[in-house]
């Protein structure tokens, strides 16, 4: 036989060259979803952190109000990292034999920080305020989800701009009375529409997506 | 692969090529291909082609590739999210009009290329035709015409006459089915 | 490399295919270089390509690694050598198509043995400018930004940019002219697997000639395929340098901000790409014995097609200053003083001899015929066109509405580097491609061939 | 956050401290002690200078910095989160708390108000309570904080050398206090800066008290004793002269430049530029002067002389206007037309003139001032008298030549010498530096190891301003007292504590010190209340001195006045001026880059000094700008770089004080410019005839950002007279009126933020670019990037020359940031959206989303758009980060960036306006250049609301666009510069 290519070449041909085609396809469709997946933006399971703190303890059984420790949250960007003082206002008298406490008194007492691993991480370019949306009716568990039903804090929400934007372009269903900002199982009367649309109102909520909301 | 028989003429002449294509369909063949270094004028015409329908996928193309690309255009800065940028309009179609032609530029020359190729059925590296080793010259100074039989209607003998009558410098046969494949000459 | 005028009657039509050939004697003479190993020539050539390449991969990395700083740019001068350049290879870019496309629709014969080789000056040509728009960006990483694709930012390209128009027309343009060029090359290719002894030769081009056996059938689409590449490559090519000139037009720069420059640009982009077909090809039909397919006739051709588009770019130029006289706009006045006048008046009237007064030469026979001259010529006018984008770029950007922000331009090694770094990278695809692949359309030169013998047998 | 945080977990701030019970003042008394880093924190050699090679290196070093625009797509560890342990009463993270202090200059003090976040001051403005700054600050309180973070600062105390504690230098102080009894400290000298500090003073007396002998001397290079000297010819004694220039309706400066220097430019400026806006009654400036001063830009006459023949023109001015001096000597001076004219002017205007005598002018002019004054019937009106502030008014050159005989003769066993640098600042003819090693024990007290802590055996490094207790006082005698806003970064102790070595109390801190001071005085029945009130105002109300009405020594003036006129005009040969730097004022601000960056007002020079002709004089001696010249005089001879200056004076040469610094560790300062300290006669310190310029041949190469003088007749800077403004209004108009336009308006329903600079006002001191620097974290490039035209300044000042002669040119100021056009060019021409049209009207510039194709650079007509081309983010050092202004983001390489209208101010007052439920009010928002201005050129604010200054200003008869044809509708507007010259000149 003195063909240049066996009869199977044909086949092998075509399918390589549609595997070409798919595969480029494929792949850039992979890269998109991949970025917005949990694992692209730090949504996979919860960070270790040097003090085995434990929220749902605290805020579901002893039912500590968010701002007692997160205390400039309605006055600053920042809701507030406690200050080790806060941690002993409480541990100075109860547990203050704790083993699970030795590492915080020691830090107290020698006056060195403790280095804690930041969760929820904005980039450098990005300036979120916690008072103003504390102001406007958002509630903590809008951005960090049920924080007292969590043994180590998890980031929930994916924090990317897509997100961001997609509450500043329709804020209605992430609002709720003020006095239930820290109310973390808060659940929105059945109409909730209505009253988000109420709040709009109420509180003047004015949210805008020029760039300079967040990036200056 | 069902059982086929392929009989391959060859000339030296584009114009002997033409008149045995022509003569065989007369005599009322079916199948008939010729194989030519060059595009040979009146060929298509001897094989009785139909209109090539290559223009109609570029046409098609042309306008789904602009149509697509003032959409995307629409999409992004339009309905998505429009920006105020330096004070004019989100949708201004004078500015949208280069990607527009560009992408139905883009999509015209896609389907035209895969078109043709989906319609020459290519690539395919191999054609029994292939079989023949005086075939090679097919592109590069010879002209063959080619008659392809499914099994029931074989008169692989009385073609490979006509062939050698109509003036060809050599008559081949590939017999091909499934098992084996045979070269007669 | 002169040969001197050759003598033949005037009236007598110059020969597109010197001699009468037969199929074999055309195929073997258009491939035999395929066959045969190298020469010491090609290697030296090459070679010093290579090393070029290097010289220009290093200039890319310290661009890459330190920043745009490496340049000469600077405020208010904040375009330069990149866009210059990439200007310069997109309009060299342009001869191509248009031989291969332009000379097809109008069914001018003398294309078929230079289209094959203007083509792949195509590609090439485009691949060096396409590596600027991506080079001169700030943080080359974020290129993709360019494209629109669904991003976690649900950012978008911004549509009104030419920038973004270029993305789309350059991109166009290279996959365009590709698939033109390789759809031209299907039966070369299967000539060679055929033609070929090696039996690798036959199976690298068998691969490559994706099974093309020269069927009638195929012929049938193939040719009505190509026609319609080469009627979308033509409003291509037209449009794509079009709105390279739009980066500038839709500015508001004074010398910038002008309605003539799409026509003048595309012209100049022809003049420039004849010009460089000629200093490539003058030497390649040499030392590759192609005088007998590219002859004399089509030098003379593309001498009056450079003779052509070089008076219209003049005329652009001659209006581009009257109209800054006579709008009597003081921005725009001054810029074209400036430029006649400025500080970069020296590069100014070098565009203008190299671009206005070479190209009159070719009025005569004599100089036409005269290769040197020719050559020399025409490697001048590719000079006179880059100078022409410095002209447009710098002297427009360096003195513009605030006299408080004046600065001067001065290019550094690395500007210098990736210039001519591409150049030697261009030199390098131009070799492999003169070493591997038929520079010459074989199949369409056996049917112009054939088509004379008809002709001849007519009358 | 960490983005309000840039400095990362780097900061100290984790171990601030502060007792819940206390004031906040106390708490940062508390922060003062144990937070300075360790030295070895840093890298060798990390202040920055413009070299590549090191650039290189730190480029390394902030890698993770320059990251910071990547981080959107790049995963990281986990960032640590660093709390306090006990956080400050005060401080809400990211919340900024403001500061009252004061930093004096030459001993006089301007009021400061301080950002600081989570105890990092990251922002200096002017105290609107301050008498002297009324909420303005000039360049050099905007650079202080530069300074303070400069590591190039001492780190040490060193005695030869070798490292030593603070300790040990008291008990070496106590033994030399010692030493000294025997002989009541005849031994012992005390070089300081002139001070008006009353804690100073008190410090004074009490060593005086132990050891009665011991001598103080002051000295500073651009003391003014001239204007002392002057008032006790005029008046018998010596007294400060206060100008209202509010009050004055015409002005005659001979020779003064009152609104580029002394000490009280910041109040004198707003004064002067209150009256030069047709709302007020337009006054009229004339002024005399060899070089051309920031005065003399503004001046509507200007008069180029020799600085030696300005005497002889006063001589003549008081001749015609004070009957008084009448029948004395005839001056031989040929009474030019100006004079005339100048003084039928002043008398068409008794009671509302003022003649102002400059410091580098001899006392007689002076006096001669004062006489006009007298005989117009200015003084109490534009001007009046006062005792002086300063305690100490011979402290100029001719005031040192005393101690360094001493020194040479060996009678100076023990030298504390706490004035800035002397060795390099004093005269060549004195040869401070080898006297210098003949005292036994020198101690130099400084911020600097610089060439005099290279003469001294000991070495004790200075508290920066910011670091220090203390007290001040303003021009007017307004005591402030200076409290620290930071721990000291390095080991120092302040000026005071280093004194009180010496009377025994040199370890009770500087805040024991000057709190007891204040509570010994009389008078203050509740201190804790009174000292609350101090820190909280940044001043002490009614401690103003208070001024007095005297009456001229006619004789004595006329005997002085005739002695002049008999002695002949100085001889020929060229004069060379001496001038105090605009940027680094004597040398002591040399090694800050902010300053060493800023272009000069006047010549638009970055980083160098220059000898300064007139194109006539240039082209008498052949050379040009850039030539390198070697000047001699009196046998000793510079080498420095032409600028050929139009305006200046014909056969005078002028250069800056204070460059060509050899200090040890300040590289930056290091052979940038020429000594010209090393030319400076003592006897002569400011002008001196008989010098000579020889061309050396070579040339040298200025980092100019301006090299273009004129505004090649476009409509740029627009200057008019109220008559022509009158006359011709529609040559305005058609730079403001609407043009026609394809689109539909954009609505802008909220605010409309928008800008106002009025050209009448502005006076191109350039305090606004520093401010702008340090608000917005401007990186500095380097004197090889500004050549090339790389520099980063947001906000630059054009200065153009014009008029029919390149010899008297007019000069004109125009500051020119993004002007946030309502159809941006930028905008359209940006491919990935990263520059935007906000929903405000602000032009928005993205960094994070910017790819660097720099075509909205070429597209903006007024080049306002900065490319960082190199990654200057990794080039701040380790101290140097820590004053970046968290509110702003950090530009890594490859962006372009630009005025944002500081878009963060507007934020944070939005964000406050709205959680308290309400809209932002008028004035809330300032700009840094805003707030710094010190003639409130600068106007921001709202359009939506008629009733604001913005929008007033916006809807003036005066306003106009900046290329306004072009149809960008800026929001930027600029009002017409006024000049109101005389009818009989013009």
């Amino acid at each position: 036989m003195s063909a240049l290519f066996p009869p199977w070449t044909n086949t092998v041909s075509r399918f390589s060259l549609v595997c070409l085609a798919l595969g480029g396809v494929v792949g850039a469709v992979l890269l998109v979803l991949w970025v917005e997946s949990p694992y692209f933006t730090g949504q996979h399971g919860p960070i270790e952190q040097p003090v085995q703190f434990d929220h749902r303890h605290h805020v579901a059984d002893d039912g500590i109000d968010c701002r007692y420790c997160h205390s400039t949250v309605e006055t600053a960007a920042s809701a507030g990292f406690p200050a080790l003082s806060v941690c002993m206002n409480c541990h100075g008298q109860i547990w203050n034999k704790s083993p699970m406490l030795e590492q915080v008194r020691a830090a107290y007492f020698s006056d060195r920080a403790i280095p804690w691993n930041r969760v929820h991480r904005l980039p450098d370019f990005v300036y979120f305020n916690h008072s103003i949306h504390v102001a406007k009716g958002v509630g903590c568990v809008s951005c960090h989800g049920r924080v007292d039903q969590m043994a180590q804090v998890t980031q929930v929400a994916p924090l990317t701009m897509g997100w961001c934007l997609g509450c500043h372009r329709a804020p209605e269903p992430n609002l709720r009375p003020r006095e239930e900002i820290t109310h973390l199982g808060w659940r929105p009367p059945t109409d909730s529409g209505a009253l988000g649309h109420a709040l709009v109102a109420q509180y003047d909520v004015h949210t805008r997506v020029s760039c300079s909301t967040c990036h200056r | 692969m069902t059982r086929q028989t392929w009989v391959l003429g060859e000339f030296a002449t584009p114009q002997g090529m033409l008149g045995a294509v022509r003569h065989l369909r007369r005599l009322g063949y079916k199948n008939l291909d010729t194989y030519s270094p060059y595009p040979v004028e009146g060929s298509s015409e001897a094989l009785g082609l139909p209109r090539s329908r290559v223009a109609l996928f570029v046409l098609v193309g042309g306008l789904v590739g602009a149509t697509l690309g003032y959409l995307l255009q629409y999409f992004c800065n339009v309905y998505d999210f429009p920006i105020n940028i330096g004070g004019r309009p989100p949708h201004s179609p004078p500015t949208f009009i280069p990607i527009t032609f560009e992408v139905g530029v883009l999509l015209g020359a896609f389907s035209a290329f895969f078109g043709v190729m989906a319609l020459m059925r290519l690539p395919k590296p191999y054609h029994p035709v292939f079989e023949v080793e005086a075939f090679r010259r097919a592109s590069i100074d010879r002209f063959w015409v080619s008659i392809a039989f499914a099994p029931a209607e074989f008169e692989k003998k009385h073609a490979a006459e006509e062939l050698s009558r109509l003036g060809a410098l050599q008559v081949a046969t590939v017999v091909q089915d499934p098992a084996s494949i045979q070269v007669y000459k | 490399m002169a040969t001197a005028p050759a003598p033949h009657d005037p009236l007598e039509p110059l020969p597109l295919v010197v001699g009468a050939p037969d199929d074999h004697t055309i195929n073997e003479s258009l491939f035999q270089y395929v066959w045969k190993p190298t020469g010491r020539g090609w290697w030296t050539v090459f070679l010093i390509s290579v090393a070029g390449v290097c010289w220009f991969l290093t200039a890319v990395v310290v661009t890459i690694s330190k920043g745009i700083g490496t340049w000469g740019n600077n405020i208010p001068v904040a375009w330069a050598y990149g866009i210059i350049n990439l200007v310069w290879w997109i309009g060299i870019g342009h001869a191509g198509t248009l031989i291969s496309a332009i000379l097809l629709l109008f069914q001018q014969k003398w294309r078929t043995s230079i289209n094959r080789f203007a083509e792949a000056m195509t590609l090439f040509a485009v691949l060096c400018a396409a590596m600027y728009p991506a080079l001169h960006l700030g943080r080359p990483w974020f290129a993709f930004w360019l494209f629109p694709y669904p991003s976690p930012t649900r950012m978008w390209p911004q549509f009104k940019s030419p920038l973004t128009w270029d993305v789309f027309a350059i991109s166009t343009y290279f996959t365009v002219s590709l698939l033109f060029w390789y759809l031209g090359l299907i039966p070369d290719l299967a000539a060679l697997r055929d033609a070929s002894k090696k039996k690798l030769q036959r199976v690298a081009y068998g691969v490559m000639a994706l099974g093309w056996r020269g069927s009638g059938r195929h012929w049938h689409d193939y040719r009505l395929a190509y026609l319609l590449l080469a009627g979308l490559s033509t409003p291509l090519v037209l449009s794509v340098h079009s709105i390279i000139s739009w980066d500038f037009a839709t500015s508001i720069l004074p010398g910038w901000h002008t309605t003539i420059f799409p026509p003048y640009f595309v012209a100049g982009a022809v003049f420039s790409g004849f010009a460089m077909v000629l200093s490539l090809i003058i030497p390649a039909r040499k030392f590759m014995k192609f005088e007998h397919v590219v002859t004399q006739k089509h030098i003379d051709n593309m001498c009056k097609v450079m003779l052509a588009t070089g008076l219209v770019v003049a005329y652009g130029y001659l209006m581009e200053h009257f109209m800054a006289w006579y709008g009597g706009n003081q921005y725009e006045a001054f810029v074209f003083r400036n430029r006649r006048g400025g500080p970069y008046a020296p590069v100014f009237w070098t565009m203008i001899f190299c671009n206005v007064v070479v190209p009159q030469i070719f009025w005569t026979r004599r100089a036409r015929y005269n290769l040197v001259i020719v050559w020399i010529a025409s490697v001048l006018i590719n000079l006179g066109m880059w100078t022409e984008r410095f002209v447009i770029i710098v002297t427009s950007l360096h003195r513009d509405f605030m006299p408080s922000k004046w600065e001067m331009y001065y290019p550094t090694w690395v500007d210098w580097s990736l210039y001519g770094g591409t150049i030697s990278f261009f030199l390098m695809c131009f070799l492999l491609f003169l070493r591997f692949l038929p520079a010459v359309a074989a199949s369409e030169i056996k049917e112009l061939r054939a088509e004379m013998v008809h002709d001849q047998g007519a009358h | 956050m960490s983005s309000l945080d840039p400095t990362g977990p780097d900061v100290p701030i984790a171990r601030l401290r502060a007792r819940p019970e206390r004031r906040l003042w106390r708490s940062l008394e508390e922060l003062a002690r144990g937070t300075a880093p360790a030295g070895p924190e840093f890298p060798p050699g990390a202040s920055a200078p413009p070299e590549p090679s090191r650039r290189d290196f730190l480029q390394l070093l902030g890698a993770s910095a320059a990251l910071a625009g990547l981080a959107g797509c790049v995963r990281e560890p986990p960032e640590k989160i660093l709390p306090y342990t006990r956080r400050p009463e005060d401080v809400a993270p990211g919340n900024p708390l403001h500061y009252a202090t004061a930093y004096a200059l030459d001993g006089i003090a301007t009021g400061l108000l301080v950002t600081s976040y989570e105890g990092r001051p990251t922002k200096i403005e002017g105290n609107p309570d301050h008498p002297s700054s009324r909420g303005a600050a000039g360049v050099f309180e905007q650079a202080l904080l530069l300074s303070l973070y400069d590591p190039a600062r001492a780190r040490a105390i060193r005695y030869r050398g070798a490292g030593r504690s603070w300790r040990a230098f008291l008990e070496y102080a106590a033994e030399a206090v010692d030493l000294h009894r025997k002989d009541g400290g005849a031994g012992l000298c005390f070089l300081g800066e002139p001070d008006a500090s009353p804690l100073m003073a008190d410090l004074h007396e009490r060593v005086l008290r132990a050891l009665p002998a011991a001598r103080f001397f002051s000295y500073a290079p651009l003391a003014e004793d001239a204007a002392y000297e002057g008032a006790r010819l005029a008046f018998g004694r010596p007294l400060q002269t206060r100008v209202d220039f509010s009050r004055a309706r015409v002005v005659v400066s001979l020779d003064a430049d009152f609104l580029g220097g002394g000490p009280d430019r910041l109040r004198a400026a707003r004064e002067f530029a209150s009256r030069r806006v047709p709302e007020s009654e337009l006054s009229r400036l004339y002024v005399v002067e060899s070089a051309l001063s920031l005065t003399g830009a503004m001046a509507d006459h200007r008069v180029r002389m020799r600085s030696s023949e300005v005497v002889q023109f006063a001589l003549g001015l008081a001749l015609e206007l004070s009957p008084q001096l009448q029948g004395g000597p005839h001056t031989q001076l040929t009474a030019t037309r100006p004079l005339h004219v100048m003084a039928r002017d002043l008398l068409a205007n008794q009671g509302r003139s003022v003649v102002v005598a400059g410091a580098r002018q001899p006392p007689l002019v002076h006096a001669l001032a004062h006489a006009i004054n007298a005989a117009l019937g200015n003084a109490d009106r534009t001007v009046a008298y006062a005792a002086p502030t300063l305690p100490d008014m011979a402290a100029g050159p001719a005031a040192l030549a005393p101690l360094v005989a001493d020194m040479r003769s060996g009678r100076v066993e023990t030298l504390v010498i706490t004035a800035p640098n002397p060795a390099y600042t004093a005269p060549a003819d004195l040869d401070f530096g080898s006297a210098l090693g003949k005292v036994p024990h020198a101690i130099y007290h400084g911020l600097y190891e610089d060439e005099t802590a290279a003469q001294c055996a000991w070495f004790v490094p200075a508290t920066h301003s910011l670091e220090s207790w203390g007290d001040a006082r303003a021009w007017d005698g307004t005591v402030s007292i200076v409290q620290p806003l930071i721990a000291p970064l390095f080991a120092g102790v302040t000026h005071a504590e280093l004194w009180a070595a010496f009377v025994g109390e040199g370890d009770r801190g500087a805040h024991a010190l000057v709190q007891d001071y204040w509570r010994r005085q009389p008078g203050r029945p509740d201190f804790d209340a009174f000292w609350e009130e101090a820190l909280h105002d940044g001043v002490v109300r009614g401690s103003a001195t208070r001024t007095e009405s005297v009456t001229p020594r006619w004789a004595d003036i006329a005997a002085a006045a005739a002695a002049a006129a008999a002695k002949p005009t100085s001889g020929g040969g060229i004069e060379l001026n001496f001038l105090p730097d605009s940027k680094v004022y004597d040398g002591r601000f040399a090694n800050n880059a902010w300053l060493q960056e800023l272009p000069d007002p006047i010549t638009k020079i970055t980083w160098d000094n220059a000898l300064l002709l007139s194109p006539t004089t240039a082209g008498r001696l052949g050379v040009e700008s850039a030539d390198l010249v070697e000047v001699t005089l009196r046998g000793r001879s510079l080498a420095a770089p032409v600028f050929v200056l139009p305006g200046h004076a014909d056969d005078v040469a002028s250069i800056a004080l204070g460059y060509g610094r050899t200090g040890l560790n300040e590289e930056l300062a290091q052979g940038v410019g020429a000594n010209a300290y090393l030319v400076r006669p003592s006897d002569a310190p400011w002008f001196a005839p008989g010098a000579s310029v020889r061309k050396i041949g070579r040339r040298a190469r200025f980092a100019i950002t301006q090299d273009h003088f004129t505004m090649e007749g476009r409509p740029l800077a627009l200057v008019a007279t109220p008559r022509e403004l009158r006359q011709h209004p529609e040559r305005i108009e058609e730079q403001r009126a609407a043009l026609p336009t394809l689109y539909d308006p954009v609505p802008y329903p909220s605010y409309r933020w928008a800008m106002s600079i009025d050209l009448s006002r502005c006076i191109g001191c350039s305090a606004c670019v520093v401010a702008c620097q340090a608000e917005n974290n401007i990186p500095v490039v380097g004197k090889e990037r500004v050549a090339r035209g790389r520099e980063m300044h947001w906000l630059r000042i054009d200065r153009y020359f014009s008029g029919p002669s390149a010899l008297d040119p007019e000069v004109v100021f125009q500051p020119v940031a993004c002007q946030h056009c309502e159809n941006a060019p930028c905008e359209y021409v940006c491919p990935v959206n990263a520059t935007a049209h906000s929903d405000e009207g602000l032009n928005e510039m993205v960094y994070n989303r910017c790819v660097g194709t720099r075509y909205c650079s070429n597209n903006c007509p007024y080049k306002v758009r900065r490319f960082n081309f190199f990654d200057y983010v990794g080039q701040r050092t380790q101290p140097e980060r820590m004053l970046q202004n968290p509110e702003v983001s950090i530009r890594s390489r490859g962006v372009m960036e630009k005025c944002t209208y500081c878009v963060q101010r507007i934020e944070r007052a939005r964000i406050d306006a709205r959680v308290a439920g309400r809209t932002i009010r008028e004035g809330e928002i300032q700009t840094a250049c805003q707030q710094t201005c010190p003639t409130r050129a600068i106007v921001f604010g709202s359009l939506h609301d008629e009733r604001a200054e913005v929008a007033r200003l916006h809807a003036d008869e005066r306003r106009y666009d900046l290329l306004h044809e072009l149809g960008t509708r800026p929001r930027t507007a600029y009002l017409v510069r006024l000049r109101n010259p005389n009818p009989e000149l013009s």
